[in-house]
């Protein structure tokens, strides 16, 4: 309806393979940057920066990571949660022990770290399918966790497993209020989002996708099937391994074990079901959904009952609702929530068409 | 005469040829030596009671995985919320006997309750999945899996329920210097009895056959007419009582609580052991996570600070996953080109 | 558009001009590999310049002609400003004619050079190459499927262009000061609804003259976009798409190929879109197909908007004046349907939009001005370098094709539409009298149209003047306004009105496939084709019904009340150009149809109800076949002024 | 057209020698010798199950022969990996279409070209320097071919929603982007109405004749083969039974029989 795609050609390639080749879409595109590193942080006060919204933004680049693997490359992980503490371990690992490295590299640390065991557990990949991967990728899942659990030298030895994480500073600006955080977790966030965008439309994410949809045939053009899925364990496990640092350091505050465990992974994977699969948007808008939904249940509960209801009971509710949400799409929309988008923005185009 | 004897020996020959009797073969002799090591060079009584103690357990195991395998053979599902159908079954059980209700009539209304979801499944998650990828109904079980457990919880109510059977947990039978738990034993029993009953079923019900027929072949069942969804309540109303007695068992030795329905994540590792599509995979893995898990820790725990009985199953999967992804019983996985 | 035409008098002059003014700016792009592919008016003329370079070198030289066989394709296009530079005439032909129709133009004309596009005009060419002494050599353009054809004459386009290079075009500049406003700039056959084609001659002049002036009367600038997709060999691309471009420095599209044109015309959004009323009907009748399948509140909302844009849009753009709500009302509407509509179409920025050459349905002609887009008709002739009258800006009346063009003066002669104007042609080639015939003494051309001109000097085109006749009773019979009052029904593709000496009106009817066949879907009418869906009683019904809305118009005028139908039939196959019914240009073949389709006639007068019928047809691939029917044939009621006053 | 044969002396490019195949029990090819030669349309024929599509997956190296070997270009070939024996030069199409439904033709086609491009990651990422050049420049030559195809109109279309016999032709597409010496091809014109099967025809004796490459096709439908082949191999039962010229072939009696038998 608000698409006029009249006059919209393209006179090169570089201008068609953009990526949004639609004038509409870079407005809308450019209004939403606009509200996240603009309005947001006038309009919004420190609870919804620091319990909404960078949590958001950090689970979503997780949630992203993981659509790297399974959603892009077609790979299934139930191990996303291990591959986050890795980065936040790895972080901080690195930060105690030589203080003076500058934290966006010690961020960096912690992803390269965490791409790396992904690629160790990713190796079965190259030999099992389907939900057999899963259980490798839940023998990585229990093995980090027990790892970090039982050897203090990654808690740095001290006394109980939990260890609050140093302050931060960045450029030598301190990293220390809900809202400077919220900046350094966006633009991380942002730039991640295009990065992958940009993998998708290249060379990598089209071996990805043709290993997804048929590996007997990427094989067969000459796609290296170990290299790829080795590359796509890699890249997603860094950007666990990222959302994990920034986990520990701009949304607890401390670094434990116990905040990645195997519930996290799930709830990651639900994100990129009811999300949408192979899509980066699909990534933030399920991340949106499963931050968003408890928060909503709770004030709705308290609303409702005036408090009567137990947060027990609602968290029992969240769980039915969760389960029954993945349970609906995978049965109504496999894309997810994202492909019902893309499907609203046809009907847009063809308006008032039906077709 | 002389023939018999031929005859004999080709058929000693045919055993020996088949590749699983080799791998289990192999098994049995490591093991064997493994002990007779022990035997020589430490506590072998010790050993025994670990290892022992380590096998009982392991047949709660291959219980909860039993319940897994039902369902992967009839619908090629593998069923992640089978844990969630443990905890849910023993909640049930114990808030009904809490209400007074006896035991056996706890029993059975159980099993309703659990036919009734069976059914419920079948209606609403695989009726409208029927033919996607395994991948697909594999993330809807999860699914399905969350929404059990709130329900569960929701419905009872999440505190530690002391579920009494009845038998002495401390009691043991002592043989030689070691001891061995008298509930343990009798979990095993229990377990081996149903496994028992479960083969029965399969070889000599009809819907036993059906559901091998299904398990063999989806489209050739549905074409020969063997109704596929009353199949599929049937084998997940099985997969329920399984559920049930696993989480009598499990609820009576640890108290009916969430934690169980973690264990049947350990469940997981039995299969890929045993393999998905083999009863007596199920119950052989169950065995071998089972002191493979308990032997590992007390022998290799010490040295890395404990508790690797988390994971041990699982690296111990990811291995055989290597070296035989179907498994040590399972069917062999082909693809066609 | 400020230039003066009076030294720049020349397209080759104008060409060397936009070389330099517009340097940068787009003059040609083609949707190929995916991406439109830009042709600066800089490269064009530098590339234009190696061209006739190319041909200077394989002798060609002023006055010689050059045929231009193909699809609108910059290469092409290149091919006539290369001709016109060293003072050739090109000679565009109908890509779609067959060998022979083909073989008569390049004889005639006594081509010695042709540009074909393709493999496809390549063969058609080779065909007849043998009785073509005076051809010398065919350039083509796309090389696919012609690397192992080893005729001698054969030469591809590119092997020209990446030859020749900056040096030896220098002489190129004396060339063009050489051309003088009345050389000829090109040479048009037009496809005569009767006989051979005739070779129309229009200079620089003409040209010139005529479309400076439009583009003077419609401001285009060089920023104005539009879409190639008409024959280049029909005056209207020439002028649009050659010489319009030229003076005001726009730039030319050309789509990727036939089956992507829609698509292109929605990437490219033309800013001056011509089209005949036949594709303007077209495309109406596919968006009410589409709109068909749409869910009930949409389909409220489209209909709703439509009434409201029916009532008010002609005003708004017409900057009438307008009650503020309905203008608001008008702006929602804008929004929520006309906008996507246009969007959908491609039309979303045309400026200018034009239809010409046959009468088009008044309502079709108002429901896109209604939807905003400045739609006007004009009347031209290739003789008159297309533009005798033009309907302007604010005054349009469907019924009309507005007043005289500006320089044009128009009269009446009896019956007969004539006009005098600086855009008359020099002559038609090689054919003296029939020269004669059509431009009189002191300049007057004689359309062959018959008109009126009413009380504000608009011009309305009845028929051909050769065409009206009289019914036996004595009133006048003008078929084509017959014809047109039926097609203007969507569902009536085609139709051939009789009664000349006769005692009454008949007709044949062909069925528009599209909207019939989207009817018959949705009244779940089963059928296996045209013939099958042509032949159905419920067709029939449908047909009937156009018809008696058609006789009640007619009754209402006095002097056409008794041309109103009284029999029909629907053809049993569709009229085509390729078995001669229809002409390239889609006009009626009387003569043809008349004689192929004898016995349907007569039987329309020997009230029989059914009549057997065999013809030959040619099929897509030039192979010849028989099909045969069983036509019926149905009487019509018909209104007399009493009823219709009742 | 093409029944004359071009120098059937053009040297050898691949040839298989006393091939055995066989799954547990079951023989799929027994002793089967076969040369390929350089620019020549090589059709293998049979009935079903006479080890046609075995054939193809022991050239394309998907499957490894028990008993004998394949020479390409003269050098013994070992087992080797399906990606590697792509990078060869071999490029195929599948019996049952194989296109990566998740994305457009155009991109489909584009992912042929893979193996040509370089990788970088960082490069990738970001989309910058090379990484977006050979994006560019390997779009011109997908874009060239699929105005071979004639494929212009569905470009931009997902290959899940685009007809059958387009599929077919994407995939082809798909096979060529690699610009292959050798392309196979599983039954090109299965399943596809006559006007279809013409133009995949076309398509097919263009491909040999304007980039020279080496085809080996499977299909079933007799006439469409002799057509367009230079040579014919025909298999039954797993062996070899006739090999030369379509002419030759069609007059031979083992072939008749063996048809017959089929219907």
């Amino acid at each position: 309806m608000f698409y006029r795609e009249a006059g919209q050609f393209k006179t090169s390639y570089e201008a068609d393979q953009s990526i949004l080749p639609i004038f509409q879409d870079r407005i809308a595109m450019y209004i939403m940057l606009m509200f996240a590193f603009i309005v947001f942080p006038f309009i919004a006060n420190d609870y919804w920066l620091g319990s909404i919204l960078i949590p958001f933004l950090v689970l979503s680049l997780a949630a992203l990571g993981l659509n790297v693997l399974t959603g892009y490359a077609g790979q299934i992980s139930l191990g996303s949660a291990a591959f986050m503490a890795v980065g936040a371990f790895a972080a901080f690992n690195l930060h105690v022990r030589i203080p003076e490295i500058p934290f966006l590299v010690v961020f960096l640390w912690g992803g390269l770290c965490s791409a790396a065991v992904g690629m160790i557990f990713g190796l079965p990949s190259l030999r099992i399918k389907g939900f057999y991967l899963a259980v490798a990728t839940l023998a990585a899942q229990f093995f980090i966790e027990w790892l970090f659990t039982h050897f203090d030298w990654f808690t740095n030895y001290s006394t109980s497993g939990v260890i609050t994480a140093p302050p931060m500073h960045i450029f030598g600006f301190a990293i220390d209020n809900p809202l400077s955080k919220y900046f350094v977790v966006l633009t991380i966030v942002v730039l991640c989002a295009f990065g992958i965008r940009n993998l998708a439309r290249s060379e990598i994410g089209r071996a990805w996708m043709a290993v997804r949809d048929m590996d007997i045939a990427a094989e067969a053009i000459g796609i290296n099937l170990m290299k790829t899925k080795l590359l796509a364990f890699g890249v997603s496990s860094f950007l666990c391994g990222l959302a994990g640092a920034l986990w520990a350091y701009a949304v607890l505050g401390t670094v434990e074990p116990q905040a990645f465990d195997i519930i996290r992974s799930f709830e990651i994977l639900f994100m990129i079901i009811i999300g949408g699969l192979g899509s980066v948007s699909g990534a933030f808008l399920g991340a949106g959904f499963i931050v968003l939904l408890p928060i909503l249940l709770n004030n709705l509960g308290s609303l409702v009952t005036g408090g009567a209801i137990s947060t027990e009971t609602i968290a029992h509710i969240e769980y039915m609702i969760f389960g029954a949400f993945i349970v609906f799409f995978l049965i109504v929309e496999p894309n997810g929530l994202a492909r019902l988008w893309q499907i609203g923005k046809e009907k847009l185009r063809l308006w008032p068409f039906p077709y | 005469m002389k023939n018999i004897l031929l005859k004999i020996l080709q058929c000693m020959l045919k055993i020996v040829n088949q590749k699983r009797f080799i791998l289990t073969f192999s098994v049995l002799v490591s093991v064997i030596i493994l002990s007779l090591a022990i035997y020589l060079f430490m506590d072998y009584w010790f050993f025994l009671e670990v290892f022992i103690g380590g096998l009982l357990s392991g047949v709660m195991y291959s219980l909860v995985a039993l319940g897994f395998v039902l369902i992967f053979k009839a619908s090629g599902v593998f069923n992640f919320a089978q844990g969630a159908m443990v905890l849910f079954a023993a909640l049930t059980f114990v808030r009904l006997i809490e209400m007074g209700v006896p035991m056996l009539g706890a029993a059975t209304l159980t099993m309703l309750v659990m036919v009734i979801l069976a059914i419920a499944i079948e209606r609403i998650v695989l009726r409208p999945l029927v033919n996607q990828d395994l991948i697909i109904l594999f993330m809807a079980t999860i699914g399905l899996n969350y929404f059990i457990e709130g329900m569960a919880q929701l419905v009872w109510d999440s505190n530690v329920h002391v579920l009494d059977l009845g038998i002495d947990e401390y009691a043991a039978y002592e043989i030689g210097e070691a001891f061995v738990n008298k509930f343990d034993v009798l979990a095993a029993l229990i377990a081996g009895g149903l496994v028992l009953l479960l083969a029965l079923f399969f070889r000599y019900t009809v819907i036993g056959r059906a559901l091998r027929a299904v398990a063999d072949d989806h489209q050739a069942a549905l074409s020969v007419g063997i109704p596929l969804r009353t199949i599929w309540i049937y084998v997940w109303s099985a997969a329920g009582l399984v559920a049930l007695v696993a989480g009598m068992v499990w609820g009576s030795k640890l108290g009916v609580q969430f934690a169980i329905a973690t264990v049947a994540l350990k469940a997981i590792p039995v299969l890929i052991i045993g393999g998905f599509t083999s009863v007596p995979g199920a119950i052989i893995g169950g065995l071998i996570v089972g002191c493979g898990e308990k032997l590992a820790e007390v022998y290799l725990g010490g040295f890395v600070g404990g508790a690797i009985e988390n994971w041990f199953p699982y690296m111990l999967a990811m291995i055989v996953l290597m070296i035989r992804p179907e498994g040590l019983f399972g069917e062999k996985i082909i693809e066609r080109v | 558009m400020l230039r003066n035409l009076e030294i720049l008098d020349t397209f080759p002059k104008i060409l060397r001009d936009n070389s330099k003014i517009f340097a940068k700016k787009a003059a040609i792009r083609e949707k190929e590999f995916g991406i439109w592919q830009t042709l600066s008016w800089k490269e064009f003329y530098y590339n234009a310049q190696l061209l006739s370079a190319g041909f200077k070198s394989n002798g060609i030289g002023r006055g010689d002609k050059v045929a231009i066989i193909g699809d609108n394709r910059p290469k092409l296009y290149l091919s006539i400003a290369a001709a016109q530079l060293i003072g050739a005439v090109p000679v565009p032909c109908y890509q779609d004619s067959v060998a022979d129709e083909i073989l008569y133009i390049l004889d005639h004309a006594e081509v010695k050079l042709v540009i074909a596009e393709n493999q496809e005009q390549v063969d058609k060419i080779l065909e007849v190459i043998d009785r073509l002494p005076k051809v010398k050599l065919i350039m083509y353009d796309d090389q696919r499927g012609l690397e192992n054809y080893k005729n001698s004459k054969l030469l591809p386009l590119n092997k020209i262009l990446e030859g020749s290079s900056e040096k030896n075009i220098s002489w190129i500049d004396e060339e063009i000061d050489k051309t003088l406003k009345d050389d000829l700039a090109i040479m048009l056959y037009t496809s005569g609804t009767t006989g051979r084609p005739k070779g129309v001659l229009l200079t620089y002049n003409n040209l010139i003259s005529v479309t400076g002036k439009a583009c003077e009367i419609e401001n285009f600038t060089s920023d104005d976009e539009v879409v190639a997709y008409l024959p280049m060999a029909w005056v209207g691309d020439n002028t649009f798409c050659v010489c319009q471009s030229y003076i005001s420095g726009f730039c030319v599209n050309c789509p990727e190929s036939r089956d992507t044109l829609s698509i292109d015309l929605r990437e490219i959004g033309p800013t001056y879109y011509f089209a005949p009323p036949r594709v303007w009907e077209a495309m109406l009748t596919q968006l009410m197909v589409r709109m068909q399948d749409a869910d009930r509140v949409k389909l409220w909302i489209f209909n709703y908007f439509m009434n409201v844009s029916k009532k008010w849009g002609s005003l708004i753009l017409d900057k009438k004046q307008v009650p503020i709500w309905s203008r608001l009302l008008y702006g929602l509407g804008n929004i929520l349907v006309y906008g996507p509509l246009k969007n959908n179409l491609g039309l979303t920025r045309v400026r200018t939009a034009y239809t010409a050459g046959e009468a088009m349905g008044p309502d079709t002609f108002l429901f896109y001005r209604s939807l905003g887009i400045n739609l006007k008709s004009l009347y031209g002739q290739t003789e008159a370098s297309v533009f005798v009258t033009l309907q302007q800006d604010g005054d349009v009346d469907p019924e009309t094709v507005g007043p005289a063009f500006p320089g044009v003066e128009l009269k009446i002669l009896d019956g007969e539409v004539l006009y005098k104007s600086s855009g008359v042609f020099k002559g038609y080639y090689k054919n003296e009298e029939a020269t004669k015939e059509t431009i009189d003494s002191d300049g007057w051309v004689s359309t062959g149209d018959a008109g009126v001109i009413n009380s504000k000097g608009h011009l309305k085109i009845i028929d051909r003047a050769k065409d009206v006749g009289k019914l036996n009773s004595g009133a006048i019979f003008a078929p084509k306004y017959i014809e047109n009052k039926l097609k203007f029904h969507g569902i009536i593709k085609e139709a051939v009105a009789f009664g000349d000496n006769k005692d009454f009106v008949t007709c044949f009817i062909n069925i528009d496939l599209e909207a019939v066949g989207s009817w018959a879907e949705r009244n779940n009418v089963a059928y296996s084709g045209y013939i099958d869906l042509a032949a159905q009683e419920a067709v029939y019904k449908l047909i009937e019904k156009s018809i008696a809305v058609v006789n009640r118009d007619l009754s209402k005028d006095i002097d056409l009340s008794s041309s109103q139908i009284k029999r029909f039939l629907i053809l049993h196959k569709e009229l085509d150009a390729d078995d001669g019914e229809l002409t390239r240009t889609n006009k009626v073949r009387r003569g043809a149809i008349s004689e192929r389709y004898g016995e349907l006639i007569d039987a329309l007068y020997n009230n029989a109800q059914t009549c057997h019928i065999k013809t030959q047809v040619v099929f897509e691939d030039g192979k010849k076949g028989d099909i045969s029917a069983n036509i019926k044939i149905k009487d019509m009621k018909t209104f007399s002024s009493e009823e219709k006053a009742a | 057209m093409n029944n004359v044969v071009k120098n059937i002396k053009s040297n050898l490019i691949m040839s298989i020698n006393h091939v055995n195949l066989s799954f547990g029990g079951l023989k799929a090819l027994v002793d089967v010798s076969l040369n390929i030669y350089e620019k020549q349309i090589l059709a293998i024929i049979g009935p079903n199950g006479a080890g046609k599509s075995c054939m193809l997956n022991i050239i394309s190296g998907i499957y490894t022969p028990q008993e004998g070997n394949v020479e390409w270009k003269g050098e013994k070939r070992g087992k080797i990996a399906p990606h590697d024996i792509a990078k060869m030069g071999i490029a195929r199409t599948f019996q049952n279409i194989a296109l990566f439904r998740g994305m457009s033709a155009l991109d489909n086609i584009l992912t042929g070209r893979n193996l040509l491009m370089k990788r970088g990651l960082l490069a990738e990422v970001f989309y910058a320097g090379w990484a977006k050049e050979q994006e560019i420049i390997h779009r011109k030559k997908v874009e060239e071919i699929i105005d071979f195809l004639e494929i212009q109109s569905v470009r931009k279309t997902p290959v899940s929603r685009l007809p059958y016999g387009i599929q077919k032709r994407v995939e082809l597409g798909r096979a060529l982007a690699a610009e292959p010496e050798l392309l196979l091809l599983d039954e090109p014109m299965a399943g596809m109405n006559v006007e279809e099967k013409e133009d995949m025809c076309r398509f097919v004796l263009d491909v040999n004749e304007q980039f020279g490459t080496t085809i080996v096709l499977i299909e079933h439908d007799m006439g469409v083969v002799m057509d367009i082949s230079d040579r014919v191999a025909v298999l039954d039962y797993g062996r070899k039974i006739a090999d030369g010229l379509p002419k030759d072939v069609r007059a031979d009696k083992k072939v008749i029989d063996a048809y017959l038998g089929v219907g």
